[in-house]
């Protein structure tokens, strides 16, 4: 009843381990996808290694968290080891990061072969120089880099956005023109900062960083909801879900599947099971035979 | 909206004294107040806090926790720079803590053999007054590589402990490893549990020493850290993929058998693997 | 001790009642000045009457809420009657907007005499056709309205802007160019959306809504902070602030005073007095003598 | 962070039945449950929901509080586009509350006068009940402006009220204004409070009486809304400032002599003001 299909890809039930939440080792995203998730998403890694910024790298914020962990991964070379390890019938997502359309396709030729389908982060809103939302704030080079990748790989690629733009339906379409297969809607929000009163000290090393949980899920929604009705492609939703209610919420505004992150924090990995049971309750409740139908309702209203 | 609980945002503090421990040990006390309009909670023995220097942030381990008296003290040991920068600094100063974070040591049975090598003393330290406050029998091993560097020896006996030093030179108490000194222990008396913190390959040994054995023992581990909140997954360890700031640091011997990675290798920053 | 001027104007405290929360009468901006808010800013008007979206107009998300009001107003002519009988020893501020620079020019010009100030909402993301957030994404027709304005009156003119854009900065900087003498940061985020689970309905009639509340705090905090690296005038920070910690971190961050809108929803106009309490305990506490020595500590840490 | 409790968003429910008061007056009736895992409350008599059909949210008073079925009743006067599409509605269709808001009356005194005109009687009769169930004697006159539009005198009969019907034409009960007939019973009666809702001219007339009897009074003011939360301002009222949805809608006699605006005019959904 929970299945859905993206890209091709089967998955058991909507719900995927997001981008960044654990996903830098293949035994955390083996354990998610025991835990429950329908899919699950790489921390993104790049070529070279990279230690990412100094701590304080993530504290609490009102509804969510903002993080400036700066990408920090062990390098392609290092991740391959752990794509290699990837279990459980899931499909498997690898996120890749890097400052040229060249580094990305080459990116995604090595490791093609690992995984079920690529997710480009090109809007990491903490990225070191030249990386990250600095791309996805602008159609032509996302443009270029979807198509650089298109053009090495035959898995399917997904892009996913940043929100943090004066207009996503702008990105979402360069994308979509560029070959994009589906859409990732959004990472993380702002950036955000906090000061620490005592001190007056920013406490992020990087003094900014992207937003996730509760609070970002209207923003996130309204970029889905927008992004519906001007792109064919499919979109994953991600933003503050924590409960069931809110992947209907998401599916109503027209993701096709969801992904979840800082919930983690909240409930542990248990919240992929939690969630599609309630799902399945619900659908039942209300008569649904599939996933499939939900999607997008809200703009028949 | 009833407001939220944030709780993961680092609270600082000013540094209520400074005890000097061994040349290169410090320990920090800090006032804790538990009420019930704040998040804080108190701490067991083998939780840590995130400590935040405002220029980085390390887990530390607690190494005292006095509810009376309302105070908590983290003992570190000067490793690198940002340990360096903590020992500079005075009553009064300022560091920014963030926790507790992780489980710590469940106390158990009536005889317990808690076995502490260098820094990894901190938790057993705290572990063994608790223990020892609610009437549990604890033998202590306190390991270090000389006389000077044995930690809180006469804190624990004073908490009604036995407490066994051992240095590496033979320069104070046992001559050797920890876990020699340990195995003797565990011939001669008849212990319920070991809990143990200390160099992974110490554990790893004492571990095996464990399962020999057939003794359960708690393990508290450390591995470097970034969010402290279970998302980041620098912590996770392989293959079963947990995370030391929520399922750990403390591990039961039949869960360590689970983590493969266990006294062979860790991750560093960017998640390469560095091998002990 | 807490007194501050901002574009030599002197107020008793560094909180004022933000714009679009009561507001709408000289009777809840008298009151609210009663309350103890340092200063008040109107509900924005137009030159012509509006009756804004029909309700659902609001609703609650985690951290906050979203709103599309829709800038409902009676008109310059009838907001006139309200401005009169304005009193308290506070200053008051006008909030108005607009579609073209003439329009502003007018309504300023219109109402000079009966306030203190002007706040040109060049941002709100629920405005209709040619209002709102629309110009104040563009840092043309935000330099154009400012400067149109500038020439029209010789009280201070004050900017308020949208986060929605990819580079707050640059917008900014367009105001202060054209002659801004203050800027206040942020107007409503998102635009959010929130979808009834039961029905998949969006509940707001317009569908987004700008979102306010504590969950934007980060957000808003990161705008006052950057922008106060880029610019010369002073700013007026806003978003999420309900207690003095909050105002605390925003005066660290760079802004010279704060507004204070949801946070009314939540602890009703008491909020003023309790945060000028708090606020002062704290300043006695660290020996801060004035509240401008706070101003932007954050950039020395 | 524990979860928010999240309490300003419309909570759609099915209509459990609809009754036919009069020829413009249906009461729509839902299940409410109060518990502890959700935010709901149980109102009190002069609270209101916001009401959303879906395409708009209007305010509405509370006709019926019933904790024991678990339900609420909503009786809706037909006036306009809004409450004719309400008229339209049977059981198991759909509306979304959002509530419920504002102050209800305070129920004090052994005797009490309530007046209700028009769709003014759904919290007046709301209020007979709950006040004659807690032992309280009520006098409720219901006025309307022929016999047919006479709301809820049975219900308030059998809930142990005295119910003096009023019509304008005279078809039914006492002829003439409420006020008219409120001014004879307070004459004859001694009682402790008045307690009113209905068109602001009656209210009014109503108020000078209670002043002219000092008897205290409480009136069940309406103004436009919007939010409902206290914030957008719409419901404002002159010279005070005070918010219908926050202070209001029911204020005591004292407080009405601040509410200059009262009886005198009201402001429309862009802020105009209307003369009544």
């Amino acid at each position: 009843m929970l299945e859905v299909e993206i890209c091709h890809m089967k998955m058991r039930n909507p719900t995927v381990l997001a981008a960044g939440v654990l996903g830098s080792t293949s035994s955390s995203l083996n354990w998610a996808a025991r835990s429950g998730a329908g899919a699950v998403v790489t921390k993104s890694f790049a070529l070279e290694s990279n230690k990412g910024y100094p701590n304080p790298t993530t504290v609490e914020v009102e509804g969510g968290i903002i993080n400036a962990i700066g990408l920090s991964n062990p390098g392609v070379e290092a991740f391959k080891g752990e794509l290699e390890k990837l279990e459980g019938n899931v499909p498997h997502i690898a996120s890749i990061y890097g400052s040229t359309p060249e580094d990305f396709a080459s990116l995604a030729s090595q490791v093609e072969d690992l995984v079920d389908a690529l997710e480009l982060n090109v809007s990491c809103p903490h990225a070191m120089e030249g990386c990250g939302a600095a791309i996805g704030q602008d159609p032509d080079l996302t443009s270029n880099i979807v198509g650089a990748v298109k053009k090495s790989v035959k898995i399917p690629v997904i892009v996913k956005l940043t929100p943090n733009v004066t207009d996503i339906v702008e990105i979402a379409r360069a994308a979509e023109s560029a070959g994009a297969d589906a859409l990732t809607l959004i990472n993380s929000l702002g950036p955000g900062m906090r000061i620490d009163p005592e001190t007056a000290h920013p406490v992020l090393s990087n003094r900014f960083g992207g937003m996730s949980g509760p609070a970002i899920k209207p923003v996130a929604l309204r970029c889905v909801y927008q992004t519906y009705q001007n792109v064919k492609i499919p979109i994953m939703g991600v933003g503050g879900i924590t409960n069931y209610q809110d992947v209907v919420e998401f599916l109503y505004a027209g993701a096709s599947c969801v992904q979840i992150g800082t919930a983690v924090m909240y409930h542990g990995l248990e919240v992929f099971q939690n969630i599609n049971t309630g799902l399945e309750k619900f659908m039942r409740d209300k008569n649904y035979q599939t996933v499939e139908e939900m999607v997008g309702m809200a703009h028949q209203m | 909206m009833v407001k939220d609980k944030i709780m993961h945002v680092p609270q600082v503090l000013k540094i209520k004294r400074v005890v000097e421990e061994t040349p290169t040990v410090k320990t920090f006390y800090f006032p804790w107040e538990v009420k019930d309009e704040d998040n804080n909670q108190f701490p067991t023995p083998g939780q840590f806090f995130m400590v935040w220097n405002f220029s980085d942030e390390k887990p530390m381990s607690i190494s005292r926790i006095d509810p009376v008296k309302g105070e908590i003290g983290i003992s570190v040991k000067m490793v690198g720079p940002f340990t360096q920068s903590l020992h500079k600094l005075h009553e009064n100063d300022q560091l920014g803590l963030r926790g507790p974070y992780g489980g710590g040591f469940e106390i158990a049975g009536s005889r317990i053999l808690a076995v502490g090598g260098g820094i990894g003393m901190a938790p057993v330290a705290a572990f063994t007054e608790a223990a020892s406050s609610r009437g549990v029998k604890v033998d202590t091993i306190t390991a270090a590589t000389t006389q000077s560097e044995i930690l809180f020896a006469e804190r624990l006996e004073k908490a009604g402990a036995s407490v066994f030093p051992t240095t590496d030179d033979g320069s104070h108490g046992f001559c050797g490893f920890a876990t020699e000194l340990a195995e003797k222990l565990l011939n001669e008396g008849n212990y319920d549990m070991v809990v143990a913190c200390g160099p992974e390959i110490m554990m790893q040994k004492l571990f095996l020493i464990t399962e020999k054995f057939q003794i359960p023992a708690q393990f508290s581990l450390e591995r470097y850290m970034k969010c402290a909140v279970g998302i980041c997954g620098q912590c996770c360890v392989d293959d079963v993929g947990w995370r030391i700031c929520v399922e750990g640091p403390v591990f039961w011997g039949d869960q360590l058998r689970m983590i493969s990675e266990f006294g062979k290798y860790r991750r560093d920053a960017s998640g390469i693997k560095n091998k002990f």
